[in-house]
């Protein structure tokens, strides 16, 4: 095929066969190269936690995929098109401008014996973000979360000056055989973190002015959400062989591992910290 | 491999076999061996794994002792002049007609062993290297220093002694003219003790084999399939000229031989 | 032990039971590898084919596994191309099923030629009018696509993926699928097609031979349709294998009923088609090369029955099954007629491989047979094993299947509802 | 300016580039392919001047004439030589590949030559009255032949043996006379007497072939009388009977198988399409009978003159037909075969040797042959390293003289036979070739025939040195024939073979061998093309069988089975085919098959 092969004739199959091979050829290889120029820039611009949570994202059930105002009944079905990143999304910005969520009347909801303070935002993961007065955001695991977890075996915590960035990382908690990572609400540097004795949370400090925390659940979609995630709880629990105890409306006890020795707790805490 | 095109000077070789004169002593197919560094059988080989190029079948009509009635038939590359099956099957270009002489060129170097062409090949005239070539010691100094040995894992085939035709070429060469025909035979045709076999230039009117193509008696393998074979036989019995055609039942059951 | 290889929310045998399961395909593997060693290092010799058989057990193997194989480029144009989002549930599974059948018949044919170092001269001297010229470029490519379609499944694995790097260009990769689903899907059609031209375009072998189209024989199509339609049926029959060895649920019936469905539609196109062209070439083909049909069935034991079984025992009933909605749902149906259309497959390709070799061509010819030697059938099974060794891996550690998990919590529930249901009436 | 390692780098790089852009890469990879034709273990074929040289072939007594190309002194192959006299061009395919012989596996190196000298000088000494010590020369009438005689006539109790044949040496069948031939089972058309010969008469006759089996000779023959194994004689006897229009005639055609019409049609053809002559493949009487009948003696079998010797040869011993020896009589034997002209049963020869303990010396290139039976093997040079002449075959008209001149030398430690042989009597024997050429020369009939330019010349034309010259360059001197006074030969008596034992209830096949050729000489490694790789020639130990036949013996296709014997039992591969005649086993001849079989024997086959 190529010069000075001898004995090699060249006809116009050959210019047509050859041809449609190359160009296969090349179109395989620019894809490749193109995925891996493209790897190269994400890893330069540390997006990696983005697609991370991207990556994980579409991994996880549809059900789980569902937009927030499917919660509020705006919406009889909606899968999230921006991964939860209301942020990027022209409808919520359109439904929310239709009508501008509405401040729940207590100061907390009371959801199954767990507390959920108003006054902080709430990510799909479990973590809340609570806007501090000097401008930093509070961020710290919701009461399902620490349920969940109950006295967790270790947790890793971000060093200060650390950059968090929603939905990405935000600390790991292992507990049992879970290892999982609570997924950070907001965009920040890590300015404090919580010890061990008085809960874990992180003090976040946004990177450039005000910190955009649209994409966080908030008053009254509080409540219609933890409804649809004590279903998920109680679904990943059946199947993981738990006893359906939640279904009845019981309580869920303050360390749920502990009650459920024979749950694969990695799974369950998987499914609930939104990481497949 | 240069091929000289000299417009009207491109030969079609052919042969002509006489069935009727063949007593199938095997001479040829000996001939053919010590000519082109076939080497001996390895102890495993058997009818089906053996290299002959050229290989004599003992063919029937069919009968049951006292009607049965045999003839010898040879059967080599029978040079297909047109749409030959192997040429195009190669997936490298081994196999190539040299447009000169009409013969179908097997390049053992360029070979891999895929056998794609003993498979399209309807005559089996394709032969496959399945051991090493070995000779007994000291018998390797009787080669042919005219052809290379093949190794093991090639496909090899007849083709018209093409270390004969180029000697003759260049023996040509050396006396200032172009080969012809009649410059060499193979050495299948000159080993035939009953001169069954005949070698020539089917372009030329004159020529043994293009004699053979006009004769009556005259037939070739599977004409029906359409390849031109350049190998003519010929047979003054109905029933041997039979054997032209598609196999048909009955004939040669419960027979060994051919 | 591997735990942290294993994806998170679904369930695995213990390391020593899988160890357990692994180890019989390991001595297989371990004895196929030491038969193709020998036909390697001693040459062909060692098997059982010769001048006459020139091609056996290997071709048929090779032919067979890629039509198996079809499942995973025909999957492809239809998840990403065609957009039915249903078979992503099986896409995973069927680029590794894709992947195995690929890389063995390419290993395996790697044993089969005679000069495995020469495999190269392909490349190097093409001779665009062979079609295995075509095969040996189109697969070879093809194998090249399944491997980068497969780097995401494996880099997905949840060890690796910790891996930023991985991570980042599973991700990039994973967005590109639809231009390698297309290039595969572009290259499968040529080469299943030309593999099928592999015999037809046999002049010389009138049981093979057929006329076509341009340059391409019928069979090259027949080939096409008959690897798409049996494509599915394979994915089908290994999900439903995979689910009764692992006792799980690993896709929905819909998905299977589905996969079901398109092969029944093709395999009724297949059957239509190769009937048609099996009319012709009785009529016309064969007679005008001077080779009366009838005369290729009268050597036993290839009578007419093997038309039959073909064409209407493997063919048509698995296709009216499939066809069927009622018995679709049916799983022991589906799944049974899933597996006659694979075997109807595996017998067209022994036909055209094996029958068309036995077959005499010259009148004093014999009708041929051949019986593999213990080193071609070590081969063979080592690609078995190989197979069953790649998808075990792949099935512990990687998701083959993304709704296993969904499934599971599923028939959680329905196992918890039914005493409740019992228990109300 | 400063070389860094990236300069290195970009120059490498550049370099490996710019290289794609040369033939030199492409070149490379594909010779690479050349290259590996050439891998270690494949021979590579010795280059060097290539030369002509002629000979005559010694593998049997056609001695057909040989063009041997060479490399160096290296012969790579041989051919006819077209023109030629007596082969006409022709070779078989055994002297197409005798130049492989001198490099067969199984050939033996070395032998105790002293040792034997010694035993048998022993064994003369203790020789019995009725005891003699014997030559067995499987092919009489060369110049060691009359060494043998001329030793064996100045030994003690010395006595020269030839095999039993035909026509006794001294007269020859002219199938250029012939019109009509019968051939009984001779294998005419596959070896038989000189091919080039045969084929080129073969125009001219009508081959009228009586065999049980379709030989080569039978399926090309004009006529093929499939008759009964073991039927030659009656069928003979009924040809007679109609030639003489005497009675009867239906019984012996009933023993043929064949109907009345047709040994009448086949006896009126060799009456009105004559000259007729009737060939033999064994010798009965019969067949001798028919020809004098038909009046072929002095036409188709005709007398011809010895080739000349010096006259201080005549005191030799006479030539005795080893079937006219008594049973038990011989202590010594010396088997010669280095010659043979076939392979004779080794019990047709032991029956002659004494009961106690017999000294059987032979020189053969193997163990294969006799060398099975005897004490000592001596091994001697095999053509084409022999320096041997031919004697005339059975159908050359004329008598001839040409030597086997040595293409190559023979290794050392070969055993010259009729050396050891005159060594006994103490004669010398180094010259006989050149003392029989001067006599031929003296004698001054005939020609020379010289091959390089195909040339004949009258042998008084030529001087007696350029004469040996010439036959040592593959000349061949022709005797002249005198076409006008064609003799009538002397022929010997032949007795008639003992009568088979007919009612062999527990043997009830009939074992025929074929392709004797290979059993009497050795035969090149190349030979497998036509005994193994494809089933042209039946293979040794192979069998073929009617399927009914094999029905009955409970043997199928491809089986091993024991073929069992009056003189033993051996195990065959059983192939099936419908043309073999029922009751028939046909058997391929090696020396072993025909020490249990001879031509033809009443067999068994049993499965294995």
């Amino acid at each position: 095929m190529f010069p000075w092969n001898y004995g090699f004739h060249w006809g116009a199959a050959s210019y047509i066969f050859l041809g449609a091979f190359y160009t296969v050829l090349a179109v395989v290889a620019t894809t490749v190269i193109f995925a891996v120029f493209r790897s190269r820039r994400a890893l330069a611009a540390h997006e990696t936690e983005e697609i991370r949570w991207h990556s994980d994202f579409h991994d996880l059930p549809a059900r789980d995929r569902v937009c927030r105002h499917v919660f509020t009944g705006e919406f009889k079905s909606r899968e999230c098109p921006h991964a939860f990143d209301c942020r990027l999304c022209e409808t919520h910005a359109k439904l929310i401008a239709a009508h501008p969520p509405q401040q729940s009347d207590e100061t907390e909801e009371e959801i199954f014996g767990m507390s959920f303070p108003v006054d902080c935002l709430y990510h799909r993961g479990h973590a809340w973000a609570r806007p501090e007065a000097d401008g930093t955001v509070t961020v710290g695991l919701d009461e399902l979360g620490s349920r969940l977890v109950g006295a967790p075996d270790a947790v890793d915590l971000p060093q200060p000056g650390a950059i968090v960035h929603a939905n990405g990382t935000a600390f790991h908690i292992h507990k049992r055989e879970a290892d999982v990572r609570v997924l950070s609400p907001v965009d920040g540097e890590v300015v404090e973190t919580g010890a061990p004795g008085r809960g874990w949370y992180l003090k976040v400090k946004p990177i450039n002015g005000q910190m955009d925390m649209r994409h966080l659940l908030c008053g009254t979609e509080i409540k219609p959400w933890l409804m649809r995630e004590m279903e998920r709880l109680q679904l990943a629990l059946s199947a993981e062989g738990a006893a359906p105890t939640l279904a009845d409306g019981g309580v869920p006890v303050a360390d749920i591992a502990q009650s459920y020795p024979e749950a694969d707790w990695d799974a369950v805490c998987g499914e609930m910290f939104l990481e497949p | 491999m240069t091929s000289e095109k000299k417009p009207g000077k491109t030969a079609r070789y052919g042969m002509t076999i006489d069935v009727d004169r063949c007593n199938g002593c095997g001479a040829c197919m000996v001939a053919c061996a010590v000519e082109n560094n076939v080497p001996p059988a390895h102890e495993g080989a058997t009818d089906r794994k053996g290299i002959t190029w050229i290989r004599v079948f003992q063919v029937d009509n069919g009968e049951d002792y006292p009607n049965r009635r045999s003839a010898f038939v040879p059967v080599l590359c029978q040079q297909c002049g047109k749409d030959a099956p192997c040429v195009s099957v190669c997936p490298q270009q081994a196999v190539e007609v040299d447009p000169a002489t009409g013969i179908v060129g097997q390049m053992p170097e360029r070979c891999l062993g895929c056998r794609y062409c003993m498979v399209a090949c309807p005559y089996h005239a394709r032969y496959f290297n399945w051991w090493d070539p070995a000779w007994p010691a000291g018998m390797e100094k009787t080669l042919n220093p005219d052809v290379a040995p093949r190794m093991r894992g090639v496909v090899e085939k007849c083709n018209f002694c093409h270390g004969r035709w180029h000697a003759a070429k260049q023996l040509a060469a050396a006396n200032g003219r172009a080969i012809e025909a009649v410059d060499y035979v193979p050495a299948c045709v000159e080993a035939c003790p009953t001169r069954a076999i005949q070698f020539g230039d089917l372009n030329r009117p004159e020529s043994a084999p293009a004699q053979a193509a006009k004769n009556g008696a005259s037939f070739r393998l599977l004409e029906t399939i359409g390849t031109e074979p350049k190998i003519y036989y010929r047979s003054k019995k109905n029933w041997v000229r039979q054997i032209s055609s598609a196999p048909k039942l009955g004939l040669g059951k419960e027979s060994s031989r051919g | 032990m591997d735990k942290e290889f294993i994806a998170r929310g679904v369930k695995r045998c213990s390391t020593p039971r899988f160890l357990l399961w692994i180890m019989p395909w390991l001595a297989l593997l371990a004895f196929g590898a030491y038969s193709a060693g020998l036909c390697l290092v001693k040459g062909l010799n060692q098997t059982n084919m010769d001048n006459r058989f020139a091609f056996g057990l290997w071709i048929f193997l090779d032919l067979t596994v890629i039509a198996l194989g079809a499942g995973a480029f025909f999957t492809g144009f239809l998840l990403y191309i065609l957009k039915l989002k249903e078979l992503s549930a099986v896409i995973n599974s069927a680029v590794v099923i894709g992947l195995v059948c690929y890389s063995g018949a390419i290993a395996v044919l790697m044993v089969d030629v005679g000069q495995p170092l020469r495999a190269w001269f392909t490349f190097w001297y093409p001779n665009v009018h062979s079609m295995l010229t075509e095969v040996t470029f189109c697969i070879s490519c093809y194998l090249t696509v399944l491997a980068i379609e497969y780097l995401p499944i494996l880099l997905k694995n949840r060890k690796l993926r910790q891996v930023p790097s991985f991570l980042v260009f599973e991700y990039e990769l994973h967005k590109l699928v639809y231009v390698l689903a297309g290039v595969g899907t572009f290259l499968s059609f040529f080469h299943q097609g030309s593999l099928g031209g592999l015999y037809g375009v046999l002049r010389g072998r009138p049981f093979a031979f057929r006329e076509g189209f341009l340059v391409w024989p019928s069979t090259f199509f027949l080939f096409i349709v008959s690897a798409a339609a049996v494509g599915p049926s394979f994915i089908l029959l290994t999900t439903w294998l995979v689910e009764k060895i692992s006792r799980k649920r690993l896709a929905r019936p819909e998905v299977l009923q589905l996969l079901g469905r398109i092969s029944g539609l093709l395999l009724s196109v297949y059957v239509l088609a190769k009937t048609v062209d099996t009319l012709i070439w009785i009529n016309r083909t064969s007679p005008d090369a001077g080779f009366p049909a009838a005369q290729y069935y009268a050597w036993k034991p290839f009578g007419t029955w093997i038309l039959f079984a073909e064409i209407v025992l493997f063919g048509m009933i698995p296709a009216l099954i499939m066809l069927t909605p009622r018995l679709r749902r049916r799983t022991g149906w589906l799944v049974s007629a899933a597996a006659m259309a694979c075997l109807g497959v595996a017998l067209n390709r022994f036909v055209l491989t094996v029958q068309t070799l036995a077959l005499p061509t010259l009148a004093f010819d014999k009708f041929l047979s051949y019986w593999p030697s213990w080193q071609e059938t070590g081969t063979f099974l080592a690609v078995v094993a190989y197979g069953v060794l790649v998808y075990s891996f792949s099935f512990r550690y990687l998701q083959l299947f993304p709704e296993e998990r969904e499934l599971k919590a599923e028939v959680q529930q329905e196992e918890e509802e039914l005493p409740v249901m019992a228990g109300r009436y | 300016m400063n070389t860094t390692r990236r300069d290195l780098f970009k120059f490498v790089g550049g370099s490996v580039v710019g290289a794609l852009f040369t033939p030199a890469p492409w070149r490379l990879i594909t010779d690479s392919a050349l290259w590996s034709e050439n891998w270690p273990g494949i021979p590579r074929p010795a280059r060097g001047e290539i030369r002509t040289k002629f000979t005559n072939c010694a593998l049997c007594p056609a001695g057909c004439a040989v063009r041997a190309r060479l490399v160096g002194d290296q012969p790579v192959a041989l051919m006819g030589v077209s023109g030629h006299p007596l082969s006409h061009g022709t070779l078989c395919p055994f002297g197409l590949t005798a130049h492989h012989l001198p490099y067969l596996p199984t050939r033996l190196k070395q032998g105790p030559a002293k040792e034997a000298a010694e035993a048998v000088s022993a064994a003369i000494a203790k020789c019995g009255p009725s005891e003699q010590a014997a030559v067995l020369d499987l092919r009489p009438g060369r110049t060691a032949s009359w060494t043998y005689r001329r030793a064996m006539a100045s030994v003690k109790h010395g006595l020269y043996l030839a095999p039993p044949s035909p026509l006794g040496g001294s007269a020859a069948f002219d199938l250029q006379e012939a019109k009509t031939v019968l051939s009984f089972g001779a294998p005419l058309l596959d070896g038989w007497g000189t091919p080039g010969n045969v084929i080129a008469a073969r125009e001219n006759f009508r081959l009228i072939q009586a065999e049980p089996l379709e030989s080569r000779t039978a399926s090309l023959a004009d006529l093929w009388l499939p008759i009964r194994p073991g039927s030659e004689e009656a069928l003979a006897q009924a040809i007679a009977n109609v030639l003489a229009n005497r009675e009867p005639v239906a019984p012996f055609a009933a023993l043929t198988g064949l109907t009345e019409q047709q040994i009448t049609s086949v006896a009126e053809e060799l009456a009105h399409n004559g000259p007729a002559l009737v060939l033999d493949g064994g010798q009965t009487p019969a067949a001798m009978e028919l020809n004098r009948q038909l009046g072929s003696l002095g036409r188709t079998i005709v007398a011809r003159r010895e080739t000349p010797v010096p006259e201080s040869w005549k005191k030799a011993a006479p030539v005795t037909n080893l079937a006219s020896v008594p049973d038990g009589s011989i202590r010594v034997l010396l088997i010669d075969e280095s010659a043979v002209d076939g392979y004779l049963s080794w019990s047709t020869i032991a029956r002659k040797l004494v009961r106690d303990n017999p000294l059987v010396v032979t020189f053969a290139w193997s163990r294969q042959g006799y060398g099975r039976y005897a004490q000592f093997v001596l091994p001697t040079a095999v053509y084409p390293e022999v320096f041997d002449d031919i004697p005339p075959a059975i159908d050359s008209v004329a008598a001839a003289f040409r030597i086997a001149a040595p293409l190559v030398a023979p290794p050392a430690g070969m055993v010259n036979p009729s050396e050891f042989i005159a060594g006994l009597a103490g004669l010398p024997a180094a010259d006989a070739l050149r003392q029989r050429a001067d006599a031929i020369h003296k004698a001054g009939r005939g020609t020379l025939f010289t091959y390089a330019g195909a040339k004949s010349a009258a042998l008084r034309d030529v001087k007696p040195d350029n004469f040996w010259k010439a036959l040592n360059e593959g000349g061949c001197w022709l005797d002249a024939v005198d076409e006008k006074r064609r003799e009538l030969p002397i022929l010997p008596d032949t007795e008639a073979p003992g009568a088979t034992e007919s009612s062999d209830e527990d043997l009830p096949l009939v074992a025929i061998t074929c392709e004797t050729r290979a059993a009497a000489a050795p035969l090149s490694p190349l030979m497998s093309k036509l005994y193994q790789e494809s089933n042209l020639r039946l293979a040794a130990n192979h069998a073929v069988l009617n399927p009914v036949t094999a029905r009955a013996c409970g043997v199928a296709e491809g089986a091993r089975a024991i073929l069992q014997t009056r003189c033993g039992s051996a195990q065959i591969e059983i192939s099936l085919d419908s043309g073999v005649p029922p009751g028939v086993v046909k058997v391929a001849a090696g020396a072993g098959m025909i020490d249990l079989c001879g031509a033809s024997t009443p067999a068994k086959v049993v499965a294995a």
